[in-house]
């Protein structure tokens, strides 16, 4: 028994440590963590088309092909050398793999997270490894409302937007407008979603508004009978949902078969992800966002044009608003740097980031959110419409920046039961 | 003063079949009595009921004047009731110092303890003094799922042994054992049986053991008990000759007194 | 009145689905004493071939009809030749390991068909939606339902007769039989267990890639499917009773009944209606309902 | 030699804590958590001797880790002895009821009915938005008697604790395993009916083995909570509880630091195997399972063994 500890202990150090030669790496490269997910369910409507957008964007970074006004080979002088990660596995993995890409393969900055949770969990390991971290495409409102953070950015506006922007969309555009319906799934994105869209149309409705039925499904149930059944029953004038990948193809596919979408208006408020694999199954005027200006509502410049037309050609199938969101925190974090000037300490970068504006494929960010970290954009949704054969919108609506989100230093949730003071919907 | 073990019209039934059915029967400290009877007539559904193994249908089971009835095996073993079983019980994968010393925990001990060494040397040198008395101390650190079947009775009559019941039940205590083993294992463990003073049943096939060792003989035929009494007048009575033992006995030469020293030899 | 109906309805297609993805669990546990964590993976081969094979021949243009040949088709043949690959190839060195073991071979069976299969059909999403479309849709009460939801009713019937029948009826299956009942004296009557084990095995394996065939044209297929659906089944396979095909029927019935009623009346417990279920029957039948008995040894 | 292993285990707990501190930030990070599961492995072997399997630690892992949260976050209470103490009540308070449920259960219903529990707690907390839901929470950084060494220490700290308490239970661990209690567990996976009729309560000595292996997942739970600084339900998903019944495997049972070890080589395989290869790092771990249990049945520690008993044949 006496040698069997130290034994041990060799043979789990060795085994431990003999994988440190995997981070050796060379200086002149800004290496740049990347973090998607490559397994499970959310890889394929996200992580995917999210990984080949930054695979793109990073080959024009590096060899300065970026329309203009974007300039410059690389970023920071240096050429992008890309590290993927796959983020399944839950929060506390990845708050391991993120200590490994900083510590172990020395990244000079992570973009990153899809999930909510990851988004929650890994800023306060970036403030304290002080690394520049960019989230590119999670949800949740609560990571700069709940605290500030210094090195972390996130490019795109918080789902809450999607929401409140439904609710004005389904107010303004529903005519004789009397009750709603949801099915979310059962996850905080389901329930936060349901919670902002039905708080906004009350305030916006005062109060005049009922509520049928709320269905959360387990997340990929992939069996929605018994609430398509329920929906039916507790018919409502629009059935809300912000149901994403898998989900949303199974939703359509077996509601569209027992013609609940032919019967009701639904609003997918991350539906556009679907169009390209199932838009024949929805029915015209179904309502389609994106979640930003992105895909069909994209802005029209030279920038998205390039985006749209090499993204088709080199992956089969147009970007949709993960692979937007992935292109607009890469150009975001060379244009922060590129206005810091080579060799800026992460300190300038920092700085140059913080309130920063710029140009996207997908139209104007405004980092004017969360002390100049969170970015605020506008939100767009349009009726599906098919003209011979081939999906078009109808009755598109922009919503600017500061109607739809919240402003600087106000909570959600307390700015939309308040009756969200200050907002410019002109 | 009441019996050490008295039973009262007991019955068992499994669905339709009646296993056991109005068995009285009474026993009292340092009584050896021989239990026969072919099989299914009734004798493990018996030991099984006495030892809380199974519940009666009806009737009662008093032990020192109190009912065990509804009372898990291991409140009946704490009565003061112990067996071995048919096929030994045992620690199959552990040695047999650690199953004694498990045993000794348990039975003797009865103290949980949480930090205590099991194998300290006061208690190994304990352990070892029981294995001595029935003689497989050489086995002391043998894994028990490697050793032939007589150690293993040998070790379950032990371990069963060790807190002193008043009452101990052998369930064929020789099945499994080579012939020729039988008697050194069956005088090993009388020899321990005698000292405790304890009353003690075994159920046993071969008519030689019973006749050597029993004092008493209980037969079984059918569910009931056919005959009680001391052992050569049962033996002796011609329907339990034709009912349990099957053939005919020839009991002249073979008082148990004299064939135990030659057992022995 | 309306809500009753469509809880029956709902209740009754959610458990006859319920029922097709977890016989094949139940029958090989039932037999070889395997809970197998792999089934999710052979649900998910079946969904994913069905669906290539499905996509493929509608790029043909052939009759529409038979396209639920080539699904079925297409799934079975996969189901079955993985089945025995990892039968012959990985089970069998393990019979006799403990069942908990079991449970891991399989699990680590399950994490390399999760990968094997993105390796071979990527991460995007697969769909034979056509089968489903196609039935069209029946209307009664105020309420449409999908025709194809009722076939699959039917097709779960059919498996059960099967199963039912093949088990009862033939003579496989009454050996079968024997070693559900006594794996011991299965090999002293001289039943070859290996052989019926390798059976048993393509059979399950076969079902469960047939249940992903069948739940294809419904959803689009994606990464992962597999691994929702083993929690499911094995929460059905353990109300009813390991091992037990009746037990599995009347386990899918109690929970589609049960999720049907609380999607429609109690949305907010819907997450773990089934848990509790399986908590109530497991803390009074511990067994399930329709074990297959043990008998104590001693 | 008892004491001399133990003397050892100390030493190696030093050498870690050393090694901790002195290792890359990602390395030690990596260690500490790999301590807390260990811890809930360690658990989880305690109950595998007993010959039951439960597929439900994470329920308790989980419980540790959100008593962790809710005291940082919602009720200030940052001293990890405080923290510790509540998650250990309150997960021993959870497993006295529930166990006297689940230990009249055996093979694979103990472990199917463990998972439907933790799977219970799971649908809760999904339902529980005050407590983020899915996306969990926040842990604030903890304190030790006072001490608030901030966001930079606090990893040290917890690594320092986490070894701390590492080498004590271990060394409990230990003692409790040689001790009546302990083996009473092997008699329970050997043969119920003889400890029974020896006097002995087979309920009693696996409920005693159960409440501890829910407080051990409780201490890893909140380590791994300290440590990472998160929280989410994921922690009591049953494939969080099949993770730790692998490392259990891994390691083997035959040794209080083998679940230590092995999931300081888990922690390792995995992420070499993200790092390696991020589209089949799942692949890599199913062969590595498959691996394990084709050719170490009795885990890890087998190699140990394997090696001690080949010294013991040169020296005599």
């Amino acid at each position: 028994m006496k040698h069997s500890l130290l034994t041990a202990a060799t043979v789990a150090c060795a085994m431990t440590t003999g994988g440190l030669s995997l981070s050796a790496h060379a200086a002149d490269d800004y290496k740049l963590g990347l973090v998607t997910f490559l397994s499970g369910a959310a890889s394929g409507p996200f992580g995917i088309p999210a990984k080949n957008a930054a695979d793109l964007v990073i080959e024009a970074i590096n060899d300065g092909t970026l329309p203009a006004p974007i300039q410059g080979k690389g970023i920071d002088g240096r050429q992008i050398t890309p590290v993927y990660v796959d983020e399944a596995g839950g929060a506390t993995k990845q708050t391991s793999e993120f200590r490994n890409l900083v510590e172990r393969d020395g990244v000079d900055a992570v973009v990153g997270y899809i999930s909510s949770g990851d988004c929650l969990a890994i800023p306060a390991v970036a403030e304290e490894l002080k690394k520049l971290t960019v989230l590119f495409d999670c949800g949740t409102p609560r990571v700069f409302e709940e605290a500030d953070y210094k090195y972390v950015f996130r490019t795109h506006s918080t789902a809450s937007m999607d929401n409140i922007a439904a609710a004005h969309y389904v107010n303004d555009n529903v005519p004789e407008l009397e009750s709603v319906a949801g099915i979310n799934q059962n996850y905080s994105w389901g329930h936060d979603s349901w919670r902002d869209f039905t708080e906004t149309l009350k305030v916006l409705r005062d109060g005049d508004i009922e509520i049928t039925t709320e269905q959360f499904p387990k997340l990929f149930a992939g069996q929605y009978g018994a609430e398509i059944s329920a929906l039916q029953v507790n018919s409502a004038d629009v059935i809300h949902t912000s149901f994403w990948g898998g989900d949303t193809d199974a939703f359509v596919l077996q509601a569209a078969a027992r013609g609940l979408l032919a019967d009701n208006q639904v609003i997918f408020t991350a539906g556009e992800t679907a169009l390209n694999s199932l838009g024949e199954h929805l029915p015209d005027g179904a309502i389609i966002g994106a979640r930003g200006p992105f895909g069909p509502f994209a802005p029209d410049s030279e920038l998205n044009t390039w985006f749209q037309t090499e993204f088709t050609e080199r992956f089969g199938t147009p970007p949709t608003f993960p692979a937007y969101h992935m292109a607009h925190a890469l150009i975001g974090l060379k244009l922060a740097q590129d206005k810091a000037g080579v060799g800026a300490s992460t300190e300038e970068v920092i700085t140059a980031f913080e309130g920063l504006e710029f140009e996207g494929p997908g139209g104007k960010v405004e980092m004017s959110r969360g002390k100049g970290h969170q970015a605020a954009t506008e939100m767009v949704y349009g009726r599906l419409e098919r003209v011979d054969g081939e999906i078009t919108f109808t009755d598109i609506v922009r919503y600017p920046a500061d109607c739809v989100n919240p402003p600087e230093g106000t909570e959600t949730v307390e700015w939309i039961q308040a009756g969200m003071p200050g907002a410019e919907c002109n | 003063m009441s019996a050490l073990l008295k039973t009262v019209n007991l019955e068992r039934t499994f669905g339709a079949v009646t296993a056991a059915t109005d068995i009285n029967v009474e026993l009292n400290s340092g009584e050896i009595v021989g239990v026969i009877g072919s099989n299914g007539a009734g004798k493990t559904t018996f030991i099984n009921m006495v030892t809380g193994y199974i519940q009666p249908s009806g009737g009662d089971i008093l032990v020192r004047g109190e009912s065990i009835i509804g009372k898990s095996p291991r409140e009946v073993s704490l009565a003061g009731v112990g067996r071995s079983f048919q096929v030994a019980q045992l620690f199959q994968e552990l040695t047999v110092l650690d199953n004694m010393l498990i045993a000794f925990g348990f039975s003797v001990d009865r103290k949980l303890s949480f930090l205590n060494p099991l194998r300290s040397a006061e208690k190994i040198e304990k352990a070892q003094a029981v294995l001595r008395e029935y003689e497989i101390e050489q086995y002391t650190d043998e894994v028990v799922s490697t050793l032939p079947q007589g150690v293993r009775k040998l070790l379950d009559i032990a371990m069963a042994m060790l807190s002193n019941p008043g009452l101990m039940l052998l369930d064929e205590p020789t099945s499994g054992v080579a012939i020729e083993d039988k008697f050194t294992l069956m005088d090993t463990v009388m020899a321990a049986v005698r000292k405790s003073d304890a009353a003690t049943m075994f159920v046993e096939h071969d008519m030689e053991v019973v006749l050597r060792y029993a004092d008493r003989v209980l037969a079984f035929y059918d569910g009931r008990v056919l005959a009680d009494g001391p052992t050569q007048k049962v033996l002796s009575d011609p329907k339990v000759q034709e009912l349990v033992v099957g053939h005919h006995l020839d009991l002249s030469d073979s008082a148990p007194a004299t064939t135990k020293e030659s057992g022995h030899a | 009145m309306k809500q009753l109906i469509a809880i029956l309805v709902d209740g009754s297609v959610y458990a006859s689905w319920l029922f097709i993805i977890s016989a094949g669990l139940t029958l090989i546990y039932g037999v070889m004493r395997i809970l197998n964590m792999s089934h999710g993976s052979f649900y998910a081969l079946g969904a994913y071939s069905g669906a290539a094979m499905v996509g493929w021949y509608f790029s043909t243009g052939s009759v529409p009809w038979f396209s639920f040949v080539a699904l079925i088709g297409a799934a079975l043949v996969a189901g079955i030749t993985v089945g025995l690959l990892v039968e012959r190839g990985l089970l069998r060195f393990m019979y006799g390991r403990d069942e908990v073991v079991m449970i891991l071979v399989t699990y680590a069976v399950l994490l390399i068909m999760e990968d094997a299969i993105k390796l071979i059909w990527g991460v995007e999403p697969y769909f034979a939606y056509q089968p489903y479309t196609m039935l069209g849709r029946t209307k009664f009460a105020g309420l449409s339902f999908a025709n194809y939801d009722f076939m699959l009713i039917g097709v779960s019937i059919l498996i059960g007769l099967a199963l039912w029948y093949g088990l009862n009826r033939t003579r496989n299956g009454k050996l079968l039989r024997v070693v559900i009942h006594d794996r011991e004296i299965a090999g002293a009557l001289g039943i070859n267990v290996s052989r019926i084990f390798t059976i048993t095995f393509l059979i399950g394996a076969g079902i469960g890639a047939l249940a992903g065939a069948l739940t294809a044209p419904g959803l689009s297929v994606v990464p992962g499917m597999g691994i929702e659906v083993i929690v499911l089944a094995f929460a059905v396979v353990v109300i009813g009773g390991l091992g037990s095909i009746s037990g599995a029927l009347v386990g899918a019935l109690i929970v589609g009944m049960a999720r049907a009623t609380a999607v429609h009346l109690y949305p907010e417990v819907e997450l773990f209606v089934i848990y509790a279920v399986m908590g109530l029957v497991l803390a009074f039948r511990p067994q399930g309902l329709f074990a297959v008995a043990n008998a104590r040894k001693i | 030699m008892k004491t001399k292993s133990l003397a050892l285990l100390f030493i190696l707990g030093l050498a870690i804590l050393a090694g901790g501190l002195l290792l890359p930030q990602w390395m030690s990070y990596l260690f500490t958590i790999a301590m807390g599961k260990g811890l809930v492995v360690l658990g989880l072997v305690l109950l595998m001797r007993a010959g039951l399997v439960s597929f439900g630690q994470g329920l308790y892992y989980c419980v540790g880790a959100y008593v962790a949260g809710m005291l940082t976050q919602f009720a200030e209470v940052t001293d990890i002895l405080l923290i510790l103490l509540a998650s250990i009540s309150v997960s021993v308070v959870i497993a006295a009821i529930i166990g006297l449920l689940l230990c009249r259960y055996r093979e694979i219903f103990f472990a199917m009915f463990s998972m439907a529990f933790s799977m219970i707690l799971y649908g809760l907390l999904v339902r529980m938005q005050v407590l983020g839901s899915t996306d969990g929470f926040n842990v604030a950084n903890p304190s030790l008697l006072g001490w608030a060494p901030g966001p930079e220490g606090a990893s040290d700290l917890v690594l320092a604790v986490a070894v701390f308490l590492v080498v004590s239970l271990g060394i409990l661990a230990w003692r409790y395993l040689n001790s009546l209690s302990g083996y009473a567990g092997e008699a329970v996976r050997e043969n119920e009916i003889r400890l029974e009729y020896l006097g002995g309560s087979v309920f009693k000595v696996v409920y005693v083995k159960y409440i501890i292996a829910a407080a051990l997942a409780a201490i890893g739970g909140t380590v791994t909570a300290l440590v990472s600084g998160h929280v989410d339900p994921e922690m009591a998903y049953w494939t969080t509880s099949g993770e730790f019944v692998f490392i259990a495997l891994m390691g083997g049972t035959a040794h209080v630091a083998a679940p230590i070890i092995a999931a300081v080589l888990f922690e390792a395989l995995r992420t070499y195997a993200f790092a390696v290869a991020p589209y089949t790092w799942q692949m890599i771990l199913g062969f590595a399972l498959l691996a394990i249990i084709l050719f170490m049945p009795s885990g890890l520690w087998s190699l140990v063994e394997r090696f001690q008993n080949k010294k013991a044949r040169k020296t005599t």
